[in-house]
């Protein structure tokens, strides 16, 4: 497990014995199927000689070139489009969308016709396409530039979302992937991008049919996935070190979604706190307290909690984009209110909850 | 992976046979989506077809003739406007037919209906209802030829409507950027559901607004079906050849309105009665009479033939069982064998 | 109050007395508010000399000319993104989308324009557009043209989404839609266009800040918005009939949700079932679930229901079809379940629950 | 609503007082962007400015020569390359520099940060960070202009990438069917990231492709400020005297990494040298200096006048305070005012 590891997300400087990232995890995995098949072959914005935006498949194209590793113009709509078609004739495309951001362009390709071909068509085009793209805040990068819109994609029946959040998964989720009939998205959260940690032991393909108990706890379960699992981790250490015992699930698969592992920890601890970077209102947060409702409302002793992004596009400045995210301190504060403990003094206080307006 | 030229060449057969033989064959196929839809009218008044349904009628040449340009390794990509480009491309009328009445025979078991008809045996995918969402698809299947140096064509039809959105655009200039064997079918028939070719676009000469891309790209008398096939010969041998996209700008005209919801109140009564005189079907009936190829007995016989093809198709549609509602969610994703195998 | 004409939604003749319909109505609104406001217009594929895809807008153009009646191309992201921008230059554009399916085209100006401007630009930039949309299935249409992605839309911060579900809201919501200084998105129904009834009585502005109680009740609360609104009602009908007391409460605003009416009808049936068309995972019933949950945990004495569409590309077929979409009897079985009654014999069985594999 | 022809012709005053001066306005306008952006990158590194940056140092002659032909009336939509755009629009260097820094004096009160700067006064509608995001909502202003009748321009700029854009298309066919009054301006640096101009577009020469469109379309020196004022000139005359859109190609540079995160691997240092030789600002400076019309003395106090100015900028910024965290959800709807009145 290298759980502990992935959890110096943000700070700068890896220490000495760490030897790989995220980021390279990811790329690793981009080597391994480019290799092991020659009907893969990843396709975005920049992906060849700029290295990737985010620099992961940085060195790719000098080992496979220009054909395998291949530059598409500023044409989100046509290269999804391209990716889905290359897929029903028989290639495994990788499309890197460069951010999701920018997916909102391919959006009607990847639901029209990716999710839908198989079901429209009676069964005859499956389309084995995998589509990563990065996602997520807490960079500095503004409205048009944060979005954490990976639960409108759960929505999409016909769609597997993963959303891997340690190194193992960003190293072990693509074969899988790449093996599913089935279009497959990965989001992978560009605050993790330099998350180091030892090179994930197991060489064998992840298991993305299910959620992960990331740390077992006994008093509340903290469900989360992606960017936020490293802030759940902490929330959890934090509760221990104040006699609260928290269970971390890290979802893993956003769709579809695992109710067995989720109930399983919940039906446990009888408390739930939902952390999820996409905006609160219509969240997949939302999903996964109404699932709890259904399957175990009489197992909750308190009402689902759900930590989630403020509803407003992202600021630019740091303190106001910190405020609008899910922090530490409010997932603290949440556990503590299922566990019907009153909060530490001044940590919800943190939490704007002014200015409502009509924005809710 | 190694370039293979497949031997398959263009419908061998009906060419062989002679060119009379040839021209009798490309009037029973237009025929056939003309009658097919003739009985579909009927069908969709009884209730027996339902939701959006697209004619054809009055483009029968357009489907037809470019069909004899592609082999069976090829692929085609179509529009909701589909029926004559399936029938065109051999998916049986009765695998049509089914699939408007919902049977789980129909060519997508019943859940795509009129706009959605897949064929992948023949390589027909589908049946695109989101204007100009078939053209980065088409784009895809040339893509995997190109990169795995399969010799084969995708033919994409498209309409005027189609040539405003983003998608052509990005597709055009994908395509063109990298060398795809794709055959670019623009079915201008001048409107846009009621919109005129000249109120949607600025500059209303498409083919060469795509020759703006650096594909090679023609205007194309879409009445006459001889013409079609003639171009689209040419075209595919292009594309073959490796010379990269080409565009077929195909000016045409549909007879009847828009869908069946559409009451054609934006047309002049005039201009349509203008075209009819160009009806593609009557008019290389007349050709082939007037050359003595088709006497009134072979039009005849050949009604006759495709009527009762029709009417077994109806029949057989009416017969076949529905898809049960256990199956709903079935295929929308693939059954679990297929992902662990 | 119409609301009983409403509820002859699908039956093709509409008896004698009826008047009005909800196309006619939409249309009144859209002619008054051409006539109140020279800044108005109204934009889209074929409203002109097509009269509208519904033939909402057929007449207008003949009234109003092709300047205000302004046929777009097929370029849906260009007429949207135009629209906001003439939003921005002082005019009250009505920019039609002719059905929600297409609007994924022109979801990036929604999102990243219409949404975002106004805070991203500090407070400097009102969009005050309207975009009307057809949504909803039941028409065979298939699988491209069935969505019910309203709920996404509600996702969005900056944006105020409306449904009318009945003759007064079609009529009257256009004019408050239009007086607010920020995007509004209206999501019109198609299967109700043909509904018809008495023409509304009141001519004021509707109320686009609350939701509606359509019917009281005491025993349960069904929560629903949209085409979804008459079926509740026949499920209302037909519990009471059952000796079950059904409150129906009609959202109309999906963003910002109305959490006092709905909350209140709970608080005092104890019971809510909630009815979408959305498919169900990270449906817009998913976050009135969670937020009864968050506000009403201990009102509550069943987990919160939801009715909403399998999860599945809607199907041509129309048994399929009718079989994917919420029903009048699957209302009245999460209902009694909800109250604690035993479904009626056979009306649960109907919903198709096999082979959900992997989809769920 | 009555066409009302504006009475404020370009920017009377810099060229009243003759050709020089207004020669010294143009170096002035675009060595302020210069040394604003030097100052950004020291910022950044300093971590004082967050988030993306892009930089415009080497595309100066645009923005500067561009804004000589537009009128306070006129509208400007911009890319997140924009600095050079807010500067030369009027916009302070105190309020951009506040808003990199995310403080509430910014000219998004520190919400939108270097992509995103706005200034309604000056009607700068920012700031758009999706690329080719902007060109629907130029054409919207440019179609109310032309509804209520006002004579006023709305320039856009974008990059050669967003012209692979379905929505650079979709506008286009937009602005030129219904003849918007919109000034199209494609900054082609030749890159869109890392990606060289043929490498994204099938045909390189977009002037070219632009006029397919039917609007006037021209290729302009994009190192020469004088040839950018030029151009740019009889461009907005085109668009004010009702023939519709104009479309200028650029020619331009970056002479920096696409942003601040971009370790520029994909370019040849050998041809960023070669642009460098055609620097806009030192070409100007150069030929002021062999005209006399700029000292050395002069020059010393121009860079004194901009630092002090970069300066005080710096100074503001830091000195001005952050929006407070209640505030977080301000803007994200009007104020209930302004809507129940
Ligand atoms: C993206 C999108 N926008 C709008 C529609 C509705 N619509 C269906 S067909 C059509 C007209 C298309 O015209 P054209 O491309 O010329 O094809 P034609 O119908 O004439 O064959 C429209 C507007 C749609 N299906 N998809
Ligand atoms: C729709 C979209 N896709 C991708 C990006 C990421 N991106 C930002 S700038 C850029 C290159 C744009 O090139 P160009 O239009 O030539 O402008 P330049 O940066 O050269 O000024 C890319 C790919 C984006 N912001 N928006
Ligand atoms: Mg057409
Ligand atoms: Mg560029």
């Amino acid at each position: 497990m290298t759980t502990t590891h992935t959890r110096t997300a943000g700070s700068g400087a890896p220490s000495g014995r760490t030897t790989t990232t995220y980021r390279e995890a990811l790329r690793e995995a981009l080597r391994e199927a480019l290799r092991a098949d020659e009907r893969v072959f990843l396709m975005g914005e920049d992906v060849g000689r700029y290295g990737g935006c985010f620099g992961v498949s940085l060195g790719l194209l000098e080992e496979f070139g220009p054909d395998r590793i291949r530059d598409a113009p500023l044409s989100e709509s046509a290269f999804v489009g391209a990716g889905i078609g290359a897929a029903l004739a028989g290639m495994r495309p990788v499309v890197e969308i460069m951010t999701v951001n920018f997916s909102l362009l391919a959006l009607d390709q990847i639901l029209n016709n990716a999710a839908t071909l198989l079901h429209m068509s009676g069964g005859q085009l499956p389309v084995p396409i995998v589509i990563r793209m990065t996602t997520g805040a807490g960079r500095q990068l503004a409205a048009q530039h944060s979005h954490s819109l990976e639960g409108w994609y759960a929505h999409i029946p016909g769609l597997r979302v993963l959303a891997p959040a340690t190194l193992a998964d960003a190293r072990y989720m693509l074969a899988p992937a790449l093996a599913d009939p089935d279009p497959v998205l990965i989001f992978e959260h560009g605050g993790l991008y330099n998350v180091s940690g030892e090179p994930p032991a197991a060489p064998e393909p992840a298991d993305i049919d299910h959620a992960a108990v990331r740390r077992p706890g006994t008093d509340v379960s903290l469900i989360t996935y992606g960017g936020s699992l490293p802030k759940a981790l902490d929330a959890a250490d934090e509760l221990g070190s104040g006699g609260i015992s928290a269970e971390v699930v890290d979802l893993r698969t956003l769709r579809p979604l695992d109710d067995a592992t989720v109930g399983t920890s919940v039906a446990r601890t009888h408390r739930a706190v939902v952390v999820d970077e996409g905006w609160r209102t219509g969240s997949l947060a939302a999903e996964i307290s109404a699932r709890l409702t259904e399957q175990h409302f009489y197992d909750l002793d308190a009402p689902v909690e759900r930590v989630c992004s403020a509803e407003v596009p992202m600021p630019y400045a740091r303190t106001l984009e910190q405020a609008a995210l899910p922090r530490v301190d409010a997932i603290v504060a949440a556990a503590r209110r299922a566990v019907g403990e009153p909060a530490a003094a001044g940590a919800d206080a943190a939490r704007p909850r002014a200015v409502l307006g009509r924005s809710g | 992976m190694t370039t293979t030229r497949s031997r398959r060449t263009p419908r061998p057969a009906a060419r062989a046979a002679g060119p009379a033989a040839h021209r009798l064959a490309l009037l029973e196929s237009m025929l056939r989506v003309r009658r097919f839809e003739e009985r579909c009218v009927e069908l969709y008044s009884a209730a027996r077809i339902r939701g959006f349904m697209h004619l054809y009628i009055g483009e029968e040449a357009v489907a037809v003739g470019v069909n004899e340009a592609l082999t069976e390794d090829d692929a085609v990509v179509s529009t909701y406007r589909e029926h004559g480009h399936a029938l065109a491309r051999g998916v049986p009328a009765e695998a049509i037919m089914a699939e408007m009445f919902g049977k789980v025979t129909g060519c997508s078991r019943g859940r795509g209906g009129s706009m959605h008809l897949f064929d992948t045996g023949r390589r027909f995918y589908g049946g695109n209802a989101i204007v100009g969402g078939g053209l980065p698809l088409a784009a895809g299947l040339a893509l995997a030829d190109r990169m795995t140096g399969r010799d084969r064509v995708t033919c994409c039809f498209f309409g005027d409507g189609a040539f405003a959105e983003g998608e052509f655009h990005e597709t055009a200039n994908l395509a063109a950027l990298w060398g795809l064997p794709l055959l670019l079918v623009c079915e201008n028939n001048l409107y846009a559901m009621g919109t005129a070719l000249a109120r949607h676009q600025a500059q209303t000469d498409l083919a060469l607004r795509a020759a703006g891309y650096g594909m090679v790209s023609w205007a194309v008398d879409g009445m006459d079906v001889l013409a079609v096939e003639d171009a689209a010969r040419r075209a595919a041998e292009g594309v073959r050849g490796g010379s990269g996209p080409h565009f077929l700008e195909m000016r045409t005209y549909r007879f009847r309105a828009h869908s069946m919801y559409d009451s054609d109140r934006y047309r002049d009564k005039a201009e349509i009665e203008r075209w009819r005189e160009r009806d593609p079907v009557e008019g290389l009936a007349r050709r082939l009479r007037d050359a003595r190829e088709l006497t009134d007995k072979d039009r005849t016989a050949l009604e006759d033939r495709l009527a009762a093809e029709i009417d077994a198709a109806v029949a057989a549609a009416e017969r076949a069982p529905e898809e049960p509602v256990e199956d709903l969610l079935k295929y929308v994703t693939s059954p679990v064998e297929a992902i662990r195998p």
